[in-house]
């Protein structure tokens, strides 16, 4: 038996890895009940309102009692509902979403197993939640499911390349700089890319490729401005209007937990994870807060977008990611490609990655201004010039008008 | 070299019976989408056997390519078009026809693996890992041929797909 | 509801002719062959009557000819006056030259038929399905002349005159009874107009309360009390009766004709300075009293005697009608 | 006393039969029961993957019979409808209804009442538009922030409605010949601060909203309408002047003391959802001057109801079409009068009605979220599409 160590004390394999697998869990569900009650106030404050208070000292308690109402609901599942794929979908959509935790590192020491091919696992295994949204789609019979499945899926797969082709990207930078004697196979794996992140955090480096990341990210999560799949002015909540209770709640448990890992992963490939201001020879400690820091105020940006930002319609989600995220990440690979065969400098790729970030945001605000019409205000006033009607001029009336 | 059963040939068979399952299921599933599910569930089954071969890469690639984008724009063509369950197909006049191929297919498969002699490895536990430096350097320099012309191929089924998708002239 | 005189609009008298150089000119000079009945409405409009068959060519003519540029029909409508007919009232206004003309015809009674402007105006198609569900009025052309407002295979027309309203809802089960005997509805109008008016005349000027003396305050707060007191004596009185079940004073009252006004409570508007009427007496009802109501056949289930279900509907609908022309008649006394 | 059930009343709901197409069209039923209506509106949409083919509006919901209720009551009794029909601009409803009956029976109006009514009504102008941003912001996909941010404006206009009438949203404040009873002492002042606020108000959508990419992206060239489209089918206000005509019948046909004031029309140029939505805004700013200009010229005393006025108001024979500018539109009351003291015919010209009719072309060909978004921009309030 393979004896290894999980917290100092030394036990069978199988042993260590069913406790991580219940760390998993554990850590997973309070994280999502956290984060659902921070997404309503933080939202809350963004529309001058004060947020739930009502339950525990200043609605700590909410998202418990949330989850005590969705145990204590019915689970309906409409007669005319396929059996099998509409029971079998939550899972699908719950269950790779867990598996994506196994490759982040909080500390440097502190991950579930630190594989040497994370970065392609976690999106291996995250493709498979698309599935599980598919078949509650279709599994639940309902027009506006259907509507909403169709759409999810479009988003899914038309944001998931340009992701890629950026993760590529940031592999070819972190290789350039871990590969030691002609070996840089080490660079699969998350750990040992924000190992590398002491000095200069890679949103230095990749600016475009944080900038794609986050809206990639937005994408998958079906999180404004990216939410037609679940549009509750046109398809009322699409793929998982039919469900209700528990099974409604395993859905929603996926999307906060998905939002989560997704932040994690965002902070520790460009913001450095544990390791950028302070380096890794500071206390465990610290670097646990390091992390939470750099995700809290990812997820604050996530959670503001859904207050400021209205909903793309599909056809325009599509072709920005078509034709204009998946051009600008293929640059971005080709271009590290050169700079890096050729030996360039650190600087110059994040220069050159700089310099694409500007020319994309210019090209969305140019696209607007065009489509907004010449000035923004298309509205011209004309003077009211009343007919004819010989009125009195009027003097401020004083005193006794009658 | 017999020595007890390992863990791996243990997942290996499990994995096997899950993967002759899932084709089966493939194929008779009255219901198309069921098919659909079946044929993810062998497609991982296949992910799980490159595991147990150490081949994390293959596996992880055969995860994110199969598992999540061809099955799902099958998926997606399905829903869109609303195929109703048409059982028809299983139940045609070709029936016998189609179970005559098939065995002559197993025949053929089983006659190829009993008679060629497989090579045991010496230990027999798994080789050593291959690193992703490895792989990479396979294939941008011994195997770079067949990776542009599959390129090629592949950019040229993207160019026949906008064509055939995209709404002729004279129907919008 | 009561009968009343029916002068209109378009029979005023000549010396409502609208002032030279009004639009009306310009329309007899467009369409000479057309006689247009021009009148002054109250809103300083000017009202032009066509004959039936020449609404879509002046509509048509006004929205096309330069000099009326009629672009905008703001409201297509009908008045229906009983026994003279049915009035078609198109409004138009013209946005560039700023004018506006209504335009009206007379349709018969039964079996009104008009001319479409759907083609003209799209705006006309929603007017005109509403004015077809709600008046009974035929528009041909129209292109999809569904019901717009009310049921598919409702076949009553509403907004005639002649569809009164407590004998449908009596249909319909409502115990029109049951609620007209809690809230009186207003008086019929005849017999009180002569009062009110000799009444407001007397009465004397209204001061307010402000510059009222002390002791004028405290009758008027007296007088107050006293007619709330009053009031809640006669609900105790009515509550009394319902309880009991027995019939209220002034016989019983027949179902959807109005019954006789409240007691002699003072007029809200000039409280009588005189001795107020010592509140014991029974309240007197001068009115001729109501024949008793009949007593109407009873809605067999549907799934007996389907058709036998719609002869007693039919039935009934057909006593409230008959009913509400015999009161209206009684109460106008001849 | 036996309760007689309505066994005789038979609902019928009209029934849409929905053919399983072989191919792949689906009918989408925009039921009444919906985020995207606004209210009881119905409307059935063959979609095509996402592509509109054809729409069916239904309506008739909350259709009570205003116009035949109103034959059966006093000339002051059916004011209680005008409220219920527009109950987003109640003042102006009343407004119209109001003039009606004084053109009528030939009363005059004293001043100050006159200019109470006219602060009402553009107060009410401004707290119909804020609503109108708030409702679509969430149809465009702002997930509350509009309006929460719009109701928090609402609100303090609607503590001033309640300060000088006693109600939020069914005022039955207006009078025929004047007022109910006199505005509150601190009127004029509290009407300013309201005002300040609201300033700030509309800044806070304007950034929140017009310069945002996926708000330009999700509005502009949406269910675009010709000048002469929108005229044919009859759409007046706000969705009329998005589309370049300049029609504003306190301009065109000025009533009350319009005349007194200088504004702007705000006049758009494509017709799309977008122009309306930054007409309406534009009006919000330029009701905001007519206020100040009204509440600097409004007489601080003087009566509020004529002195001589009939117990029971009998005006003579005839007909008066009255019309005035509510913020969706051309409001107006036909009203023939026969001498007897209920009027013979009330009909109510009601702007939303028409607004709504012209939806269907707009809608066809497009995608189903601009479908919910062009009926969001029509800005209908549907107790007033069915009277």
């Amino acid at each position: 038996m393979v004896l290894s160590e999980f917290a100092g004390v030394s036990m069978p394999d199988w042993i260590d890895a069913l406790l991580r697998i219940i760390f998993i869990v554990a850590l997973m569900t309070i994280m999502a009940f956290a984060l659902i009650y921070l997404e309503r106030k933080i939202l809350a404050r963004f529309q001058a309102r004060v947020g739930p208070t009502r339950t525990g000292p200043i609605g700590t308690l909410q998202s418990i009692a949330d989850a005590l109402k969705l145990i204590a609901k019915e689970d309906v599942r409409p007669i005319t509902a396929d059996r099998w794929a509409f029971e079998l979908a939550p899972y699908m959509a719950f269950v790779p979403v867990f598996l994506v935790f196994v490759p982040m590192p909080f500390t440097e020491t502190w991950f579930i197993r630190d594989l040497n091919l994370g970065l392609l696992f976690v999106f291996g295994v995250l493709g498979l939640n698309i599935v599980g949204v598919v078949m509650a789609a279709w599994g639940s019979d309902n027009k506006y499911a259907l509507l909403g499945g169709v759409r999810a899926a479009a988003q899914a797969i038309s944001y998931e390349i340009p992701m890629l082709l950026i993760i590529v990207a940031v592999v070819m930078v972190a290789a350039g700089r871990l590969a030691v004697d002609g070996d840089a196979s080490a660079a699969g794996s998350i750990n040992a890319i924000v190992g590398d992140q002491t000095t200069t955090p890679y949103i230095l480096l990749q600016p475009l490729g944080f900038f794609i990341f986050i809206i990639g990210m937005l994408a998958e999560l079906h999180r404004p401005p990216f939410d037609m799949p679940i549009a509750e002015s046109e398809v009322v909540g699409g793929y998982f209007v039919e469900y209700s209770g528990m099974r409604w709640g395993m859905f929603f448990l996926a999307e906060y937990t998905a939002l989560f890992l997704l932040v994690v992963l965002a902070s520790s490939l460009f913001l450095g994870g544990w390791n950028w201001p302070f380096g890794a020879d500071v206390g465990l400690g610290l670097q646990i807060v390091l992390t939470f820091v750099k995700t809290s105020v990812l997820i604050v940006l996530v959670i503001g977008s859904r207050a400021l930002f209205p909903r793309l319609r599909i056809d325009q989600l599509m072709s920005f990611s078509w034709k204009v995220l998946l051009p600008f990440s293929i640059i971005q690979v080709i271009a590290n490609g050169i700079i890096l065969a050729y030996g360039g400098p650190d600087w110059v790729v994040g220069l050159v990655s700089f310099g694409l970030l500007v020319a994309l945001s210019g090209l969305v605000y140019y696209i607007m201004r065009r489509k907004q019409g010449e000035g923004t205000r298309t509205v011209q006033t004309t003077p009211a010039t009343p007919r004819v009607i010989t009125a009195p001029e009027v003097t401020p009336v004083e005193a006794g008008g009658d | 070299m017999e020595e007890g059963v390992t863990a791996t040939q243990v997942v290996f068979w499990i994995l096997a019976v899950v993967m002759l399952i899932s084709a089966i299921g493939v194929v008779t599933a009255g219901n198309i989408v069921y098919a659909a599910l079946f044929f993810i569930a062998s497609l991982a089954g296949v992910a799980g056997i490159y595991l147990i071969l150490t081949v994390e890469f293959i596996a992880l690639v055969q995860l994110l390519i199969y598992g999540s984008a061809v099955v799902i724009l099958i998926l997606f063509a399905l829903m869109l078009t609303r195929a109703r369950e048409r059982p028809q197909a299983l139940f045609g006049r070709s029936r016998p026809l189609g179970i005559a191929a098939a065995l002559g297919l197993l025949a053929a498969l089983i006659g190829g693996i009993v008679a060629t002699t497989w090579t045991t490895p010496e230990s027999s536990t798994a080789f050593e890992p291959v690193g992703l430096q490895a792989i990479g350097d396979a294939i941008f320099t011994l195997w770079i041929v067949p990776f542009i012309i599959v390129g090629v191929l592949l950019s040229i089924a993207l160019d026949g797909a906008i064509m055939l998708a995209s709404p002729d002239e004279d129907d919008n | 509801m009561t009968s009343r005189r029916t002068p209109v609009a378009s029979e005023e008298p000549p010396g409502n002719e609208p002032p030279p150089g009004s639009i009306a000119e310009t329309y007899r000079e467009v369409m000479p062959l057309v006689d247009f009945d021009a009148a002054m409405t109250k809103g300083d409009d000017v009202a032009l009557t066509i004959p039936l068959e020449s609404i879509h060519e002046v509509l048509e003519r006004g929205r096309d000819d330069a000099r009326l540029q009629m672009n905008l029909l703001r409201n297509q409508t009908a008045v229906d006056w009983e026994d003279r007919g049915l009035e078609i009232v198109y409004h138009l206004y013209s946005i560039p030259l700023r004018q506006a003309v209504t335009i009206k015809s007379w349709l018969p009674a039964e079996g009104a038929v008009v001319e479409s402007v759907a083609d003209l105006y799209p705006m006309a198609d929603w007017a005109e399905r509403e004015c077809r569900e709600m008046f009974g009025i035929e528009f041909i052309g129209h292109p999809d002349p569904r019901n717009l407002l009310l049921d598919e295979d409702i076949d009553i027309h509403p907004l005639r005159k002649s569809h009164p309203l407590a004998p449908i809802e009596m249909e319909q089960g409502v115990d029109v009874e049951f609620f007209t005997k809690q809230y009186p509805p207003p008086e019929p109008a005849e017999e009180e107009d002569a009062a009110d008016e000799t009444a407001a005349a007397a009465a004397p000027e209204r001061k307010r309360v402000e510059d009222m003396t002390e002791e004028e305050r405290e009758q008027r707060r007296a007088e107050q009390a006293e007619r709330v007191a009053r009031a809640r004596e006669l609900a105790a009185v009515r509550r009394a009766e319902r309880l009991a079940g027995a019939p209220p004073a002034g016989g019983p009252r027949p179902e959807g004709a109005a019954p006789p006004p409240p007691p002699a409570a003072a007029p809200a508007a000039a409280p009588a300075a005189a001795e107020v009427a010592p509140s014991s007496a029974p309240v007197q009802d001068d009115r001729p009293p109501a024949p008793p109501p009949p007593e109407l056949p009873t809605i067999p289930d549907a799934e007996e005697d389907p058709e036998g279900r719609a002869a007693a509907q039919a039935e009934r609908v057909r006593i409230g009608r008959e009913l509400a022309a015999a009161r209206r008649a009684q109460l106008r006394g001849d | 006393m036996v309760q007689q059930t309505f066994e005789g009343e038979v609902l019928t709901e009209p029934v849409v039969v929905e053919r399983e197409f072989e191919t792949v069209d689906m009918n989408i039923n925009i039921g009444p029961q919906h985020p995207a209506t606004h209210g009881v509106f119905r409307m059935v949409l063959t979609v095509d993957g996402e592509i509109v083919k054809d729409a069916v509006p239904y309506i008739g919901y909350m259709h009570r019979g205003g116009e035949k209720l109103s034959e059966n009551l006093d000339y002051r009794g059916a004011l209680g409808y005008q409220d219920r029909t527009d109950y987003l601009a109640a003042f102006n409803s009343e407004w119209v209804y109001v003039n009606a009956v004084e053109r009528l029976a030939g009363i005059e109006v004293p001043e100050r009442a006159e200019y109470v009514r006219l602060i009402l009504a553009e107060f009410n102008r401004i707290l119909s538009h804020f609503m109108f941003m708030g409702a679509f912001g969430t149809d465009v996909g702002y997930f509350g922030t509009a309006f929460t941010w719009t109701f928090k404006e609402r609100e303090r206009i609607q503590d001033l409605f309640e300060a000088v009438c006693g109600d939020r949203i069914m005022y039955n404040y207006f009078r025929v010949g004047g007022l109910a009873w006199e505005p509150h002492e601190t009127f004029v002042e509290d009407s300013h601060w309201v005002l300040d606020q609201v300033e700030v108000g509309i800044t806070d959508v304007d950034e929140l909203m017009t310069n945002n990419e996926v708000f330009v992206a999700r509005c502009r060239d949406i269910g675009a309408m010709t000048a002469d489209e929108a005229i044919a089918f009859g759409v007046t206000g706000p969705m009329l002047r998005a589309s370049g005509v300049p029609f504003d019948l306190r301009v065109d046909e000025p009533y009350s003391i319009y005349d007194r004031f200088h504004w702007e029309i705000p006049v758009g140029e494509r017709g799309d959802v977008y122009d309306r939505y930054l007409v309406r805004l534009e009006e919000m700013r330029q009701s905001v001057t007519i206020l100040r200009q009204a509440l600097d010229q409004m007489p601080t005393s003087g009566p509020i109801e004529p002195e001589r006025m009939p117990a029971r108001l009998r005006p003579e024979p005839g007909e008066i079409y009255m019309r005035q500018e509510n913020p969706r539109g051309e409001y107006g009351i036909y009203m023939v009068s026969d001498g007897t003291d209920k009027p013979w015919r009330v009909k109510m010209r009601s702007p939303c009605f028409h607004n709504l009719s012209s939806l269907r072309p707009q809608v066809l060909n497009t995608y189903l979220a601009d479908a919910v978004v062009a009926l969001g921009s029509i800005d209908i309030v549907l107790c007033e599409v069915d009277r």
